[in-house]
């Protein structure tokens, strides 16, 4: 099977892509011919600027079809593969009950001005998410849903006070890139307040993180749109009390 | 379901001027025949395959019949008489009656038309040869009728879905993809220049433009990917193509003899859309049609055309009449009323007020009317744009429309209408979209009673008062002088004409179709479905 | 329109339960003062501004009330006082109240509750202070109905929109784009922490998260802004905001002085979704209501967001018990039924079959209990999904549930809600998909006809009968109990939890506020629209 | 004012984009990846893969929104500006009348197999487009339009014969390029049917056509979507009645 593969829109290999975006200009011929420009150094080449409306006397709106010249190779796709068993509730309890002997202690939040806890409620709460019931479900779970806009000093707290084992964060919005800012001032507070060795894992998750930026973001794992509460569980227990043959990257220390 | 409140009297008076405009019509189809016609008699006798160029001996052997002898009196009787002599001369006979074309190509043919016990022996060995065909579209029908019966589709409206790669390898999987994500009949559209043919290509087809030539292993390639498709799914998906062009009588019969489901074929698309003769087109329609009635295939016809180059409010009466005309051309045929599918589109510019409403007006008077057919509802096309997203919120509505009328056809409509033939994804979008319209609202129906007197009830008894006015004129001044008068989709096309003429011929006194022979016989084991 | 034919017996027994559940937490509401009104009575006493650290002088003068003599007589009372004694002492004084705060800040101010000659004079001053505030915003309330005459918009729904890019002079082009587009009413949406903040930022701002700050200068641009745009379109634009968080009664101050047209203002939202503590929360809202009512301000209630973290159907009652107890606490802070924009969504999971017909019931049911109200009908969120075209149609859909259902005010929903805060293109989109949605099928509400018996009038009458159940539930045991059992949006609020609790103080004997003094006053040329 | 811009999501500069394309790749973690992937290489970073649905075993349907980091340089944008003055009716009809003192011969059609007349139809017959009549309701054209599916020797033929001054080619299926081919065998028919200086003025449009491809193409004159009869019929009249001023490019001759 090739492994470089274009996109697909009524036959292989035809490369056609959609596109659509604003550019600060006027409408008009000269307009679609930025359009058009753009399109071409995105790579799109015939590039077909189908539909052009003006939005005020400032700005023009586009669609644009076209063939797109570069291709995939599936060999370099960047992707988090899936780098923990996923495990049955079964697995998880009995786990954590042979082998740590106590619950695993998760403390989560919305960091910063953030109030969307819908999602971290859906891996938290014994709700859950899409028909998976959420941690606290789990007899091999302590958690602390500490809530909405949770200021990052009060999250660090409740994380030394309940001696957590693991912190979740949550970020929903994403506009001026204020997830990435709270983020950054929540690792810095933790890497502040805890010695490497009895640092928790930091975890953090929301729909428009990126999975394969947890280095940059200084974190341990990233969860993105659709994560289940299952997967999280599965990973916790994987890191905190791998069993043996898994090594101990970051075992339950306390 | 009467919510329109028509007066039974002018729906009457309506048919009876469609009759009145249609009977000169039928009289001029059933007194001439055409290359096509001729073709399609060769082909349910069992006449398959081309010449190294590719033209089918159907062709070959029509040609030569038309060059010695005319046309006029039909195929059979010199074919038929030829084969005897052919048989009495001797030769290697698995397949005569391709011996017979291959050497009427040849010129080593010598036809004529025989006469007394000749024309009796030729007579009857060609309706025998016929019936073998006619057979053949009856097993599959009975087929079709027991995968019905097995895999059955018990909803309204069945989801219509087009693919159109030009390569029928490529047009398998995206018709079984489509199938699986919840189309229920697949229409192959056919390449641009198709229709202008006046042969059928042969064989497996992997170059077309826009469309899929429709031949008849593309026919039986495709309906055996449905049939496996269907029984994966537990639910029958019918196959389409298009009995039109010049050679719609043989495409017909292809389509019988591979249990293909429904057809397109109008009464007139072909003149108007394709400047096609209209003697050629009636000729071939009545003819096409008697074959469908016999396969048990729906007719979808074509009047959502017209509104693609007239306008959609202005013409509508124009639908409702030609709609009366493709109704009484086809019980002429034999059709029955459940294979009607009439069509009609939502194409009102969208930016007029109370379109959705006046659309609505639109669907429920022909519902109405037809209250027996399953209509076939054409999604936008003229008024869609490269504005993908407004497109694919006004197929939305119209797939709304579609279920508040009751329309029995739903074609899916594509937000890249404007844009391209349509592409995988956009197929997958549009059935989405069409399942949560169905989904979410089919039910609506039962909550939408037009406002007595409202806006809905009056525009549909004022198109139905212009349709009976125009019917009028046409009864009076002739169905085409009105075509030559551009009163369909502004389309002017005069009698004399238009492509194809030259393929008809008066017939005979003597003139034998032996296909027609057979269609007369009695059936058996017939029934609706 | 009584298409749902409710049980009028079972709609007064719903009223007179929002009333039973109500009346404890009106009685609640005007037994306690906050930070917050005592800073509004400031406000509107004409006391604007920030110290160098952008804490507001309202805040300054506030806080030292508390520290020295505590909240609980309000701040009117000691502040009057010493203003007086301020005159007296003498010195530079062209904004006394300002120069008070000024000292207040720097520790040099000594407060005292008066008592007796000082008290009535006190009292006398800040009423008249108090008056004058009130006055511009009587002011503010005639320029607008001026407005409303010569720039009239008499089409319903009007057509709301978001705009949210955080800096205000962003915000005023697409502002005034979307009014061009189409908008009626246009929202700026507030930054993310705001309603968190104890107190209201000061001046133009330009750094918000996901919307721009809440400031009487912001508000003075904006609602500028749109008057130039109205001007230019014939047609007046309303402005909103949020009257929501720690600074609801400063809000709603700030919005009445500055003509905003309507406010973001729910009973319980602060509670449930900030959680804020209830008693901060009724508190605040009782007096912010009783501005709105004087401001001529329709306020937007917040029922849409429950079914942002419950489920639609489920949960569907729980809208309706909110909104008559909304209704309950409007109407005691003084509020007409034209300044009630009750709110409702349209969330149900479109995967479930009906779906649209639900919310139809819905929708009709809200229409039908509140006849008079304005009604807010928000667009799906929840099930919004990165598949823009699929959102974008389910836009559609919703903009036809609104107006099949008689909605009054319709907020435009955006194909990327589940994405990004809307682009200038999306609100572009948006816009047109609307127009069309309201143009073409805008009138299909005349033959809207519920089948009775049918899903629609079954679905609505289930609801209701489930809302008068609840209801009577939290007429036993309390509203505050129900709130801290997870009731409205499945979130447990306690009522001694939450945020802002010690910025509430019980009202002593003495309380005085001037602003609800003159509000008692008789207004004249008061008239609803 | 500056002349290079960036796409605009919601504010100045944010270089915002949407894209949508199908891979040919199993739905999963994997196959968002491949996305991300080929949205950073036609130059989006961030790129957030939003959404991602399972077509059948083998596709994926993707939308990408994110930010795209090619400019528009406006300076550089390839236009076919209107590069003649837009006439009134009077004035065509008069500068014809006065100078070549008999109509502009003008035939058209739609060739091969394409049948979309309505687009030609627009531009030559009086019903018109848009509210703007077609050619054939000035007195300054004589127009034969010979409808849809014309085989390429039967227009050189009639252009022959009609004596044409431009010849008006209407092509609206593009599926494999068709429309181009047939411009191909258009061009090549007429080269070789006449002398070089009596050619007619080659003119093509349709709603795919890239304007600025006339040149490629081997027409006079290429017309996109929204064209309206009186941006050609000014284009003949100034191309085949040039004013004395304006140069006898192709005046004309016969
Ligand atoms: C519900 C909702 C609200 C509710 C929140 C109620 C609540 N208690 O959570 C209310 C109505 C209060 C609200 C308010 C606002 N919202 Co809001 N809201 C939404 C909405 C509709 C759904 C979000 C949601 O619940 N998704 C369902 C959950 C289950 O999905 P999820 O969050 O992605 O979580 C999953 C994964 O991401 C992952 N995950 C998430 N977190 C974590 C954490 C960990 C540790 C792990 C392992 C996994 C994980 O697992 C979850 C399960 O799979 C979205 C739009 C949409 N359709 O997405 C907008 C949206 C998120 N809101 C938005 C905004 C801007 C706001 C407001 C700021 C503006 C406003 N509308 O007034 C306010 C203020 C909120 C604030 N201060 O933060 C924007 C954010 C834009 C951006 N990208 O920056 C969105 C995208 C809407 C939009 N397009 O404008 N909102
Ligand atoms: C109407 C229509 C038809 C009608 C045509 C009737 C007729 N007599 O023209 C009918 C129903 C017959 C039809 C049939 C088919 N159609 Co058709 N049809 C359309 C439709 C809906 C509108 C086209 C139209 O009339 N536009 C309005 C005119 C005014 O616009 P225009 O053509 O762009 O012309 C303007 C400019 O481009 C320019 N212009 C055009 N030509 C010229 C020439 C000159 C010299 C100049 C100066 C300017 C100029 O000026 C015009 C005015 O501004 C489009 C979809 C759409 N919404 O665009 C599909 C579409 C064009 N059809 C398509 C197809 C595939 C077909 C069929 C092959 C398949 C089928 N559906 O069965 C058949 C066969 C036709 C054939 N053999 O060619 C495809 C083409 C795909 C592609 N890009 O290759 C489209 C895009 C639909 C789709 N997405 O699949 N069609
Ligand atoms: C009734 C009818 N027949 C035929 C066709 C097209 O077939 P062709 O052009 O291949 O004859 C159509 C196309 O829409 C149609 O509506
Ligand atoms: C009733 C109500 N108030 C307030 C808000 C949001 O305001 P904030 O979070 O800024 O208080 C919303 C948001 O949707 C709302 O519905």
């Amino acid at each position: 099977m090739s492994r470089i593969v274009r996109p697909y829109g009524d036959a292989t290999g035809d490369g056609m892509v959609q596109l659509s975006f604003t550019l600060p200009v006027a409408a008009g011929r000269r307009a679609d011919g930025a359009a058009a420009q753009l399109a071409r150094r995105m790579g799109i080449d015939p590039a077909m600027v189908v539909h052009s409306r003006a939005m005020g006397p400032r700005f023009t709106f586009f669609v644009v079809y076209g063939r797109a010249n570069h291709v995939v190779d599936l060999d370099a796709v960047e992707v988090v593969e899936q780098d923990f068993p996923l495990l049955t509730d079964k697995e998880i309890e009995s786990r954590v009950r042979d082998r740590l002997r106590r619950p695993v202690v998760v403390v989560g939040a919305c960091i910063g001005t953030d109030a969307h806890t819908v999602g971290i409620d859906a891996i938290l709460n014994v709700k859950g998410f899409a028909g998976h019931k959420g941690l606290e479900h789990l007899a091999a779970f302590e958690v602390h849903n500490l809530g909405a806009q949770v200021p990052v000093p009060d999250l660090v707290e409740s994380a030394l006070e309940r001696r957590a084992d693991a912190v979740l964060v949550s970020q929903v919005v994403t506009q001026r890139d204020a997830h990435l800012a709270n983020v950054a001032e929540m690792t810095a507070a933790f890497r502040e307040a805890f010695p490497r060795q009895r640092r928790p894992l930091l975890v953090v998750g929301g729909p428009r993180f990126d999975e394969s930026a947890a280095a940059s973001l200084g974190v341990d794992r990233v969860f993105g749109r659709g994560t289940t509460p299952g997967e999280v569980a599965s990973y916790l227990v994987h890191r905190l009390v791998p069993e043996p043959e898994e090594g101990r990257s970051h075992a339950a220390s306390h | 379901m009467t919510l329109l409140d028509l007066d039974p009297g002018v729906v009457t008076r309506a048919r009876d001027l469609a009759a009145r405009a249609g009977r000169p019509v039928v009289d001029l189809a059933t007194a001439h025949t055409t290359v096509s016609i001729e073709r399609a008699v060769l082909r349910l006798a069992g006449l398959e395959g081309a010449d190294h160029e590719g033209t089918p001996w159907v062709n070959r052997l029509v040609d030569a019949v038309r060059a010695q002898v005319g046309l006029e009196h039909g195929v059979a009787l010199p074919v038929w008489d030829a084969l005897a002599r052919q048989r009495r001369e001797g030769g290697a006979d698995d397949d005569p009656l391709l011996r017979l074309a291959q050497r009427a190509a040849a010129g080593e043919l010598d036809l004529r038309v025989p006469e007394g016990r000749s024309a009796t022996a030729a007579t009857r060995a060609a309706v025998r040869a016929a019936r073998a065909g006619v057979r053949t579209i009856d097993r599959q029908r009975r087929v079709r009728e027991r995968m019905l019966e097995r895999l059955p589709v018990t909803h309204r409206p069945l989801v219509y879905l087009i693919v159109a790669t030009g390569n029928i390898h490529e047009d398998v999987p995206q018709a079984q993809a489509a199938a699986r994500a919840g189309a229920d009949v697949i229409a192959v559209i056919r390449s641009t220049g198709q229709s202008l043919l006046d042969f059928v290509p042969e064989g497996a087809t992997t170059e077309g433009f826009a469309g899929t030539y429709a031949t008849q292993e593309n026919f039986r390639i495709m309906r055996a990917a449905l049939d496996d498709v269907s029984r994966e799914l537990g639910r029958y998906v019918r196959l389409t193509n298009y009995a039109s062009g010049l050679c719609m009588p043989e495409i017909a019969a292809l389509a019988g003899l591979e249990r293909l489901d429904m057809m397109l074929n109008d009464s007139m698309y072909g003149i108007l859309f394709r400047d096609i003769n209209p003697v050629r087109t009636f000729t071939d329609q009545h003819f096409a049609r008697q074959v469908h009635a016999r396969a048990g295939i729906i007719i979808n016809t074509g009047e959502d055309n017209y509104l693609t180059t007239a306008d959609a409010v202005e013409a509508a009466h124009t639908v409702t009449v030609s709609q009366l005309l493709n109704e009484y051309f086809a019980h002429q045929a034999g059709l029955a009323d459940w294979q009607l599918g009439l069509g009609h589109a939502f194409e009102i510019d969208p930016a007029i007020p109370d379109s959705f409403r006046i659309e609505l007006a639109h669907a429920l008077l022909a519902r109405e009317l037809f209250p027996d057919a399953p209509l076939k509802w054409m999604p936008p096309t003229k008024h869609m744009t490269g504005d993908i997203f407004r497109g694919y919120l006004l197929d939305g509505f119209f797939t709304l429309a579609g279920a508040l009328t009751g329309q029995g056809i739903l074609l899916v409509g594509m937000m890249t209408e404007a844009v391209v033939t349509p592409w995988l994804s956009d197929r997958d979008l549009a059935l989405q979209g069409v399942r949560y319209v169905l989904d979410a609202a089919g039910g609506l129906h039962e909550d939408f009673r037009p406002a007595p007197g409202g806006l809905i009830v009056t525009r549909a008894h004022q198109v139905l008062d212009e349709a009976v006015d125009l019917l009028g004129r046409i009864a009076d001044e002739g169905l085409l002088t009105a075509i030559g008068d551009g009163t369909f989709g502004l389309m002017r096309r005069p009698e004399a004409g238009g492509r194809g003429r030259d393929g008809v011929a008066v017939r005979a006194p003597d003139y034998l179709n032996p296909v027609c022979e057979v269609l007369a016989e009695p059936v058996v084991g017939e029934g609706p479905r």
